[in-house]
């Protein structure tokens, strides 16, 4: 298979259901002329020009808000958030109007929009660009909420997400734009709510979202090779809807759970995934579900410092150590 | 007078001198639909239990949703913030729906999830119905948006308050307007209240609060609410303006509220005089003004002005009827409306566990 | 003692801090000449005038990053939001500069500001003006939560965010300001991340904050009346800070825990608490952590359905007689 | 010309015309020093790893921070966007603890937690540093109402980008700072990009940005920032009907930004022409043209301006020996700064849990 880097993904998501459906609209701040702020808007706009691919003003919940209205209409904009942090000046118009105006209609209204942008931190551009904010999203009933971690996840689910018929928040990383991963050619899309097991095990559950799968599976490698210890790493993909049964299913299986997450601890996805598997297959623990956050801080500008603010694989293996 | 707005007739006006007797009577017809609608409402609310939350009244206000309104085309679109019983009965909905809503049940508009600020009906292009202040300003933005990308000729209206103006997405909205060319069409339904803060309280501005849309270079109108003839001729102005030119307009429209802001403002004669609501419906009531002028017209008699109120009465009661024997949500209905493809029961709407009660 | 309503018991604790210090100034919309939408502040300017009880435009992203400026110069404002929902305009403001501006500064910067008003459902006002953030206002490292149950805790609470130096979100509930409690005469405060155990009891412990407290409190009763269960009853108080001692030491105790909240399910606090349970007594549970919240969908209006969609004491019993 | 404001002479205006030699020389050297701090500051940037993140440099605006800031007195505060080594030089701050900032080190200005885009300097009034665009606009206007409840006769100046005159908070700014009669000074230092988007594609407007203003009943004016003496001339009404009416203002200053908006945006040519940006490098330079104008002057001779250059070359080159030098942050610090009770270890501090790694 051909390897394409995760940013190469997304803009061949993009280009493939820009042609594919004529009411998919991109729109966001750079994300035409200047080819996007990261590029990944790159070449679309000379393709498919001024109507498909559209610049904003720096007006977020103006521009957010105008999507959320046309896609009433049965336009599925495709909202590019330069940042994801950037949501908290449209955070009304997110929560309220995305996410409640289906459900306050009766059922009268849907809102087929895409909002998208990187939420990670680790690029050193301080506590106001580096927010994560899948757990305030995934906490909203109403909103979908998607965290790629590969090149091919990242096309099979953003593909997916535009043609999705509820608002769906895909929370992308600037860390991973640039890496490569193997990606068919053609057509393919991966639907919300199914988890990849992204390796085997038989000791330890590792599960996680986003960039921390990744950080996850360098774990794993160091737990296989240091310590004997087969982790299985989970890597959740969709927050809400959840791949239930896919975690329960490997922790039935190792009878330990570490989750991890970038980001901070207090009401993380990782607090979500511990009650549920607690709930739900309590006699299936041998052991503490444990957590790796981030450092619970704001985001330390420090460069060498902001490297151990975030979940390292070392971090993991150090919890995973307290429970096998 | 208390309008800042010179009074000059309007029904010579290229828009109004064709209406026909039928048409006159309609409005009349609808504005008593709206205002008895909300009495009923009012005297329900009261009795124990049958509705909760809010219920804000446009009572003096009709002659704007139904002047505005009567102006509509196929393509045109209609959204507005909480105080919606007016613009969603005059955009045609039945008073079953709306009354049932009120009620909370599920033969309501929203299935009794929306309530009193949240009527729907996007079958008659009308998008509520919003609780948050200026929330739907982006959204009617939005709406015009859309129209112009299907290349369909038409115009969104978004209503708001004059205290909506202070809130940011107004503003965001009216540069992308401006600078995009949408045909949408900003009314400021200016009551001068918002809830107990006077407009000079609230608002800083020069002429009006409809004035600062010259900062983007888009054009705006004032008018005087409590004639119908004269906000069909300024709305008309607007729509030709959206249609045409694909441009933007903001429209101030004086009006005035009755009661208080909600049902719960009990002391809204604190922040007012009684003397002040009292000039208002003897010289400025909407109806009173529409019934006299047809009466002057030579077009309406008493009798038939009676027949209206009565029929218009008689509907209201009939809905309270309706939404009172109509049966409740389920308990499963609270899971529904939530997620599209869950309610459609597609294979995305299967996949993965959608909600988190256990 | 004498029997103050929840409402008089916190007008008191402004009055009472706007004669202590100076700096101390309310705001908010139809906070000075209207008494507040929900007369919390009512008598407060006519007797401390337009220099100390201010009324606002509706512009909260406005008035709410105001404050936080002033409060940079050594004001201590008291801003309310009249519901918390709407915090959601002027999420950025909280989040980056109240909560982000201490830590970018290098430790430079503080804001004593507190910023407040009621954040509940059950009063059928629809989903945008029924939700309850305090778990996403937990999540955020610079930011204090507090929601107070009873006229006592919540004079008590006040008084001390007021004068605590960090930026103070505190979370009311319009369906607790009508009901009376026992506040003493003359001063007192209640630190911040002072859990208190409502009710002592043996068997299972009740974990809950604001309203849901009061329910789980019911919930005791029937427990004990009709099925001789012994259920312990710890009120939070404050989110963040956390009393964790109190948790644990209870669930020492009992060896069960069910978690109350009214928030909706996914990553609510009741989820940060069971997996901090599991995390750190393990070894002390007799059974899962189970946890009671709203009914996972946006606040419906309907009012016969909204009490059914918040959690109400049978709903708490059920929970509780799965793990007695 | 390349700004849309006519050129005027302002040498001999009141503020202007008393300067000693020594005020204009100090005037030269500041801009001179911000220069070299960035050079040096890109210089370091793009070696392997000395810093991270963004870097935001404000060469070719140089004249607005000193200009502006050279009218400053003790209750005057200001408060920027992230593009913010100009204005922290201008207040006072050292180039040590600004250098060592972008290094991430524990001697930085935010002890290497804010980086370049949050230089805070509250001893000197300094409010930094923001950067969410438009972010700091409520600021700016919390500092102005703190000063005016504390009874001080002071002016809060609030920097924005062009670009930031598009965000809701903005406006609900403007609204407030009307209405309460606010000395806050909106200083908009329009470099006619925000990114690679010109005026023209992102804002709507008359005549410029600041007109906006009117709306709000808000005085504004517009300024060419190239010229030391009219920006101070134009800041100087503003400060004194601050000072003296405690009425806001928003000035608009016309600038240019030498490189691409951070240093990630190399492909800065993409969206302007290498021609218009020596254009302005070789006519609209704030350092040339205020060399030349004291040349002509008299008062100023090649060798004073290559000391003055090589002074400020030098103490940029220190401040890097003095930032690589310096010591990191330790870990335990990631926790530090977070909540001001914790790190007084008062009582409040050690109650409860404050942090949620176990
Ligand atoms: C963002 C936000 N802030 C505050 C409120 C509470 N609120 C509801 S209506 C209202 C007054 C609005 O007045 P106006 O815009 O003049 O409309 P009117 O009620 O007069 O029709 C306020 C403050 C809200 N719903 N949303
Ligand atoms: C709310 C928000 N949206 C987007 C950004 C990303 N961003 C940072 S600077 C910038 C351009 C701002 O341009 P302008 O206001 O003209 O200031 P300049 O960079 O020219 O000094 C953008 C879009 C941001 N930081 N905050
Ligand atoms: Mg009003
Ligand atoms: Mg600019």
């Amino acid at each position: 298979m051909p390897k394409l880097t995760y940013r190469v993904a997304l803009n061949q998501a993009f280009a493939e259901e820009i042609e594919r459906d004529e009411n998919v609209v991109l729109m966001g701040e750079e994300v035409a002329e200047y080819d996007g702020a990261y590029k990944v808007t790159q070449g679309l706009w000379k393709k498919y020009g001024d109507k498909r691919v559209v610049d904003t003003p720096i007006s977020e919940a103006g521009f957010i808000g105008m999507g959320i209205g046309a896609s009433m209409l049965g336009l599925r904009p495709v909202m590019e958030l330069m940042f994801w942090s950037f949501a908290y000046v449209a955070w009304d118009q997110i929560i309220n109007n995305a996410g409640c105006v289906r459900y306050m209609s009766g059922g009268l209204i849907n809102c087929p929009i895409v909002i998208r942008g990187p939420a990670n931190g680790g690029t050193n551009v301080g506590a106001t660009h580096s927010h994560t904010p899948e757990n305030f999203l995934a906490n909203t009933p109403g909103l979908k909420v998607v965290c790629p971690a590969t090149a091919y996840d990242a096309k099979g689910l953003m593909k997916t997400a535009i043609r999705d018929n509820d608002p769906v928040m895909f929370l992308e990383n600037t860390l991973l734009y640039g890496e490569e991963g193997e990606v068919p050619e053609g057509e393919y899309t991966i639907p919300l709510g199914v988890a990849d097991v992204k390796r085997e095990g038989t000791d330890v559950s590792l599960i996680a979202h986003g960039r921390a799968a990744l950080t996850a599976l360098k774990a794993a490698e160091l737990l296989a090779a240091e310590h004997d210890i087969s982790a299985e790493v989970i890597d959740l993909r969709s927050i809400r809807p959840l791949d239930e049964e896919a975690i329960l299913q490997s922790v039935r299986k190792t009878h330990r759970a570490v989750l991890i997450e970038e980001n901070k601890p207090f009401c993380g996805v990782g607090a979500q995934i511990s009650s549920m598997i607690t709930e739900q297959a309590f006699d299936e623990l041998d052991a503490p579900v444990l957590r790796v956050s981030a450092i619970d801080a704001p985001a330390i500008y420090s460069p060498k410092l902001e490297a151990v603010q975030l979940p390292r694989p070392m971090d993991i293996v150090a919890k995973v150590l307290k429970i096998c | 007078m208390d309008t800042a707005v010179a009074t000059k007739d309007f029904a010579a006006s290229p828009v109004n001198k064709n209406l026909s007797t039928e048409d006159k009577h309609r409005f009349l017809r609808e504005m008593l639909r709206i205002r008895c609608f909300e009495q009923a409402s009012l005297k329900w609310y009261t009795k124990e239990g049958k509705m909760g939350g809010f219920l804000h009244l446009y009572i003096g206000q009709e002659s704007i949703a139904v002047g505005t309104v009567s102006l509509l085309g196929p393509n045109d679109h209609v959204i507005t913030a909480y105080r919606d019983h007016g613009h969603a009965l005059a955009v045609g909905m039945g008073m079953n729906e709306c009354m049932a809503e009120l009620f909370g049940k599920a033969t309501g508009c929203s299935k009794g999830k929306g309530g009193s600020m949240h009527f729907f009906a996007p079958d008659k292009n009308y998008w509520g119905g919003h609780g948050i202040v200026a929330g739907q300003t982006p959204l009617g933005l939005g709406l015009a948006y859309a129209l112009k990308y299907k290349g369909l000729t038409g115009a969104a209206l978004c209503f708001m308050g004059d205290g909506a103006v202070n809130q940011g997405s107004y503003h965001e909205s009216l540069n992308l307007a401006s600078l995009w060319d949408l045909p949408v069409i900003y009314i400021i339904e200016n009551n001068g209240y918002s809830m107990g803060t006077s407009l000079e309280r609230s608002s800083a501005f020069r002429e009006c609060l409809a004035q600062r849309a010259e900062g983007y270079a888009i054009d705006w109108d004032r008018c005087n609410g409590e004639d119908l003839y004269e906000v069909r001729v300024k709305t008309q102005i607007a729509l030709e303006r959206a249609h045409r030119q694909s441009r933007p307009t903001v429209l101030e429209i004086d009006t005035y509220r009755y009661y208080g802001h909600s049902v719960a403002d009990a002391k809204h004669k604190m922040y007012r005089s009684e003397e002040e609501i009292d000039r208002y419906k003897q010289n400025h009531d909407p109806i009173a003004l529409w019934k006299a002028r047809l009466v002057s017209e030579g077009i309406l008699t008493e009798e038939q002005f009676d027949e209206m109120e009565q029929s218009a009465r008689a509907e209201a009661e009939a809905s309270v009827k309706f939404a009172d024997e109509s049966p409740l949500p389920s308990e499963a209905s609270i899971t529904e409306d939530v997620y599209f493809e869950v309610d459609r029961n597609t294979e995305a709407g299967r996949t993965g566990r959608h909600f988190f009660n256990y």
